[in-house]
């Protein structure tokens, strides 16, 4: 699996000499990645391939997840929300069944009953999301209790926005986590907007990192859009989490390009911001940053995203082909 | 004067007539505002009204509602929208512990004339968190008030009512008839009487008792059976809490069979107290079962097409109701 | 070998044992650690398994809730309480988006083994917020089991089956029975399967089906009765979600008159459902109405004593609705 | 009413000259107003007075209630808790209904609905309490903006113990408050115990005030049991609030003497750490203070505690002659 042998060839490395050369190109490959899925799957979804629903697009924000998850174990657990269809990828979820996900075919992991980006992935311990905000944070505080409990080295990251940071349950989360230093790393993508909501109303703070002083652990603000600040900071906080010192908040600040999700005009931001942000692209950054240093060079590029169109359209064909499950399947699963 | 609206259109129009003529009125809520709600039932207002009577709230469903229950308490009018019924368990415990038994725990000393918009319902690719109805949850609750209009007439003046009535309003808002619902409505102000439910539709065979999107799709097979010379009253229900019991008796009494029908689950739904009613005060005029025609008792509405067109109650389904219990 | 123990006395032994036999299991909530619990259910056991296994919580039943949900999930098997029903509801969110939600949205990969002690029910001065019981929410939810033991060897039997069972189950504990009920416990491990009731008294003249602190209510007034002739079966649910209708069923068949006593809410209580599915499937059978015979619909239960006995039902009530059933 | 004179009285003088005579008097007459009223009230228990339930004592906590809520007008807004039945004493409720309340009598303000402890009192806006901790807050929050709404000048008190800090309703509340600044104090009685839990399980901070950093507004922690101290950081957070600079989270660092409740035996708690904070009993240390500036005397201190024991006497007679309310009111306010 992807992160198995990122980690078997990561690790080390990193341990070594910080950024390898290596790392970088597979943190590039990896933005590249989400980039070009997230793409395809907006168009999916303009051209009515999905079975209706909607798609939440992390487009601008692909640092975040792929700083946070890139070296995760196959063992780690990664509690993703409605924004985090990409976390799936990342941490090396079988293409195919990423975009049977789009289109609630029998095939998708969760056999087309959650909607579309809202997916998990039992084998790799990604928890297949409630669309509750926070819900996630709780279920997966919860699986951090069970893990130190158990002994384990294992992690858990959780990643949601903003706005979930408002309500009662990220509260209940992240105070337990405090109690019992449990190893988890709380990732929040601060895209300035929970839905049409402006931070300003949402609250009194800017650094939303501050909420952690609440719960007696460390609370860093990262550049979202920066892969490698955002790495940096990951990695401290992987490391405290599996070596027992507990948990860390991270915000990163982001921001998406679209609307909240593709049936939202957004109307309600400026467009200079809009244009402010996209400058600030996270993939177009770090290649302008690996062209310089001449780690990547053109042909890399066209070798990368060859690839990667040619991952897509293999994962496309495989969604489009299968069916989807059959109407005498409501009544399953309910129950063991 | 009245002219056609949609059953959306309908509640965008109470709210804003609402907001207009009594300043201690005001919406709060999650996207309400410059973006005028997920479907556009606030469309207009915060330009209109401001960012004071139409605010947006932090996503917190909990603070949404008691916001709501502690701003009336000091005589404002608050209505508060919870985007999805999917989204009210945050707040049940607002609106249950605080809102359903503050005057009684009072002894009328306080209370929060609020009324708590929720969009409910499956519509098409809701999934399982964008589809439920809680209605019943609600019910059970005695101090609160449940409601769910099946037409834009009765959207908008169930909704001027519940704003006027001094004790907390659940209004339930079926996704489904949003635009599927179009129907004539007075410009001016009206009301509809909480507590009392429609007759829809009249017959002398048997009485189909609904509420909600299940109101179009009874009508509908009712239509289908009269062809056949079966003649179904319909009762739009209207009002969930405190259920009309005369009306719904006195039909029963008259065509002497019943059959309930709800998108709901069965197990714990509306129709299960429906029918102890009617077995408890109508026993000795019922001439066949009680029959329910529900959702089913799955969690919730899965995304996937096959799974959703399995869930939702369809005309089919209610005319082989009607043809069974016709030839009982 | 058996002997007598408490209610309570049961409970404690079924989770001192399974603790003993299953090193996965563990508790968590408020004040069940060295205090031993509100009512002393988990007393001694903080002693021998340590904070590791009976962990006290901050005051917050999402964090209980959503812990025992994650740590179920890696393997482990939670047994978290909640001190009162009335304290549930800052967990419904856990509880029915989550627990009862998991299994079906996942299409099976992930599930949540959690057994989540409620204590309920109406008791000496519990007053409004000290005496609720909501199992209706939770019974509307499939993909949650819901159960109520009325005597000492269903409380350890029914507890240990629902710690061993692979859903989350809401295990309802009725405080009033904690110390008024006694009876034969085996010392031995045992379980009573979740999913069936209990006839606790044969009688051939009507049904009364019922569950929890009802049980021994509806036990003495059918002894009461049957010196007059007249011969109650008593039907001891034990599992509320989902319901046992084959025993249900087969008992009215038999006796064709039934009555259902529960102390919860009369409106959306589980006598409405089980009133319509006799109503359904066994209307042939009935020869008079199906009687509720249950508490009011007033919000909570009021502390001072006048309201609080008006609230709680009594074997006069049971016996006049017997007599009323008998005599039809 | 007590709490309207209170204010005639003291607020010019505070303004110019800090704690007056006056003010110190009437400071002292409340604190031995609630601890002997409170002492009363467990005696009654103790004789089966109540008509069961229980009785959550606030002996030891006096300088929290008195020291914030001494100052407030009849218009001010109090949302209490279990632990707070003296609140309603000291914003001006007549004995004899606090009495009738202990009594679950008709003669009380909620006709004996809620439990003896959890009381409230409409005319002098003091919300009558939930048992669900920290619903005062968030109930209490909303006031504050309808308040804020209304264009008024009056304030929000709420109160609540350490234990209340952990549910995600205060997150929400404080969270909402700090958005809008709104007229609240929020006022902590950190007593190092949720019935049995103590602080280490609860959160992982000692300074509760750490909470209000994820708000955006001040936390100021004070010691509990020196009123003067926990009045004039009163004194500057309800001036914030009415002059619409927002909310302030006080954390008062005090102690509950006896059980969480009557039928509490709390062998969970170090008899040393229960004499160590007895011996920083806040009315005693404030009454040697007053002795020493001979602001107060024998004779002084007899006349206050003759007059409360008339006063108590007379509310017990008034309780104790009450009638019960009528079964038949047991579908009254439901609805309107
Ligand atoms: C409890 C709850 N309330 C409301 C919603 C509807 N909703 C879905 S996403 C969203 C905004 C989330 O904003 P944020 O947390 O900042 O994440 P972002 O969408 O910006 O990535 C809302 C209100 C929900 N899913 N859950
Ligand atoms: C939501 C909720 N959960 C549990 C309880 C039961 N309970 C009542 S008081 C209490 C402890 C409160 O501790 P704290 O907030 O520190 O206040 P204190 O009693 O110490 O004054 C608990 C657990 C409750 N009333 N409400
Ligand atoms: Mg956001
Ligand atoms: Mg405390």
């Amino acid at each position: 699996m992807a992160s198995k042998s990122n980690r078997a060839v990561l690790e080390p490395e990193i341990e070594k000499n910080g950024h390898s050369t290596e790392l970088q190109l597979s943190l590039y490959r990896m933005l590249m990645k989400c980039r070009m899925c997230d793409e395809k799957a907006r168009v999916l979804f303009k051209q009515n391939k999905f079975a209706g629903g909607n798609f939440y697009s992390a487009v601008g924000q692909e640092a975040t997840e792929v700083g946070t998850a890139i070296s995760l174990r196959a063992d780690d657990w990664v509690a993703p929300s409605h924004r985090d269809w990409t976390a799936n990828i990342i941490k090396g979820v079988p293409l195919k069944f990423c975009f049977a996900q789009l289109y609630a075919k029998a095939t998708s992991p969760d056999r087309g009953r959650s909607s579309p980006a809202h997916m998990g992935y039992p084998p790799l311990n990604i928890i297949t999301p409630a669309s509750s905000i926070a819900g996630q944070l709780n279920v997966g505080t919860g699986v951090a209790l069970g893990l130190k409990r158990l002994g384990r080295d294992t992690v858990v990251v959780a990643y949601f926005g903003d706005g979930a940071t408002s309500i009662g349950g990220f509260h209940e989360a992240l105070n337990l986590a405090g109690v019992h230093r449990l190893p988890i790393i709380y990732v929040c993508q601060n895209n300035l907007w929970a839905e049409s909501v402006p931070l300003r109303l949402q609250t009194a703070l800017t650094d939303l990192s501050q909420r952690a002083v609440a719960y007696g652990f460390p609370g860093v603000s990262v550049d979202g859009n920066d892969v490698l600040a955002v790495y940096d900071v990951a990695q401290t906080a992987i490391a405290r989490a599996r070596s027992g010192e507990g948990p860390t908040l991270i915000e990163c600040k982001t921001y998406r390009w679209y609307g909240h999700s593709e049936i939202d005009p957004a109307r309600y931001r400026m467009k200079e911001e809009v244009e402010a942000w996209k400058k600030k692209c996270p993939v177009q950054r770090f290649e302008k940053a690996l062209f310089e240093k001449k780690t990547l060079t053109d042909a890399k590029k066209k070798e990368v995203t060859d690839e990667i169109t040619r991952e897509i359209n293999e994962a496309v064909d495989f969604a489009e082909q299968s069916p989807y499950p059959d109407a005498s399947e409501l009544m399953d699963h309910i129950w063991a | 004067m009245a002219r056609t609206l949609t059953y959306i259109g309908a509640i965008t129009e109470a709210l804003g007539q609402e907001l207009e003529r009594d300043d201690r009125v005001f919406l709060l809520g999650e996207d309400i505002g410059p973006s005028g709600g997920v479907f556009g039932a606030t469309a207009g207002l915060w330009e209109k009204f401001g960012e004071e009577r139409v605010l947006d709230t932090p996503l917190a469903e909990g603070a949404i509602i008691s916001a709501a229950i502690g701003s009336s308490m000091v005589g404002l009018r608050p209505v508060p929208e919870i985007q999805f019924a999917d989204f009210i368990t945050p707040a049940v415990d607002q609106i249950i512990q605080q809102a359903a038994k503050l005057r009684y725990r009072s002894a009328g000393g306080f209370n929060c004339p609020i009324t708590v918009r929720v969009c409910c319902g499956a519509s098409g690719g809701g999934g399982l968190y964008h589809s439920q109805e809680n209605t019943a949850w609600f019910m059970h609750e005695p101090g609160l008030k449940v409601v769910m209009p099946a037409t834009a007439y009765d959207a908008k003046g169930l909704l001027l009512a519940a704003i006027r009535d001094p004790d907390p309003v659940l209004y339930f808002e079926h996704k489904r008839l949003y635009r599927n619902v179009k129907d004539e409505v007075p410009e001016g102000d009206y009301t509809v009487p909480i507590g009392k439910a429609a007759v829809r539709r009249e017959g002398r065979d048997l009485t189909i008792l609904t509420y909600g999107a299940m109101v179009p799709v009874s009508m509908q097979a009712a239509g289908d059976m009269s062809k056949k010379g079966v003649e179904a009253e319909v009762v739009d229900l209207r009002t969930l809490a405190p259920l009309d019991k005369d009306t719904v008796l006195s039909s029963v009494r008259k065509t002497s069979k019943c059959m309930i029908v709800h998108e709901d689950k069965r197990t714990m739904g509306v129709g299960g107290e429906l029918s102890a009613i009617l077995s408890e005060e109508a026993f000795e005029d019922l001439d066949g079962p009680i029959l329910r025609i529900t959702g089913p008792d799955a969690p919730a509405v899965a995304f996937t097409p096959p799974l959703q067109k399995a869930w939702i109650v369809g005309v089919d389904q209610v005319v082989a109701g009607i043809e069974r219990l016709a030839a009982y």
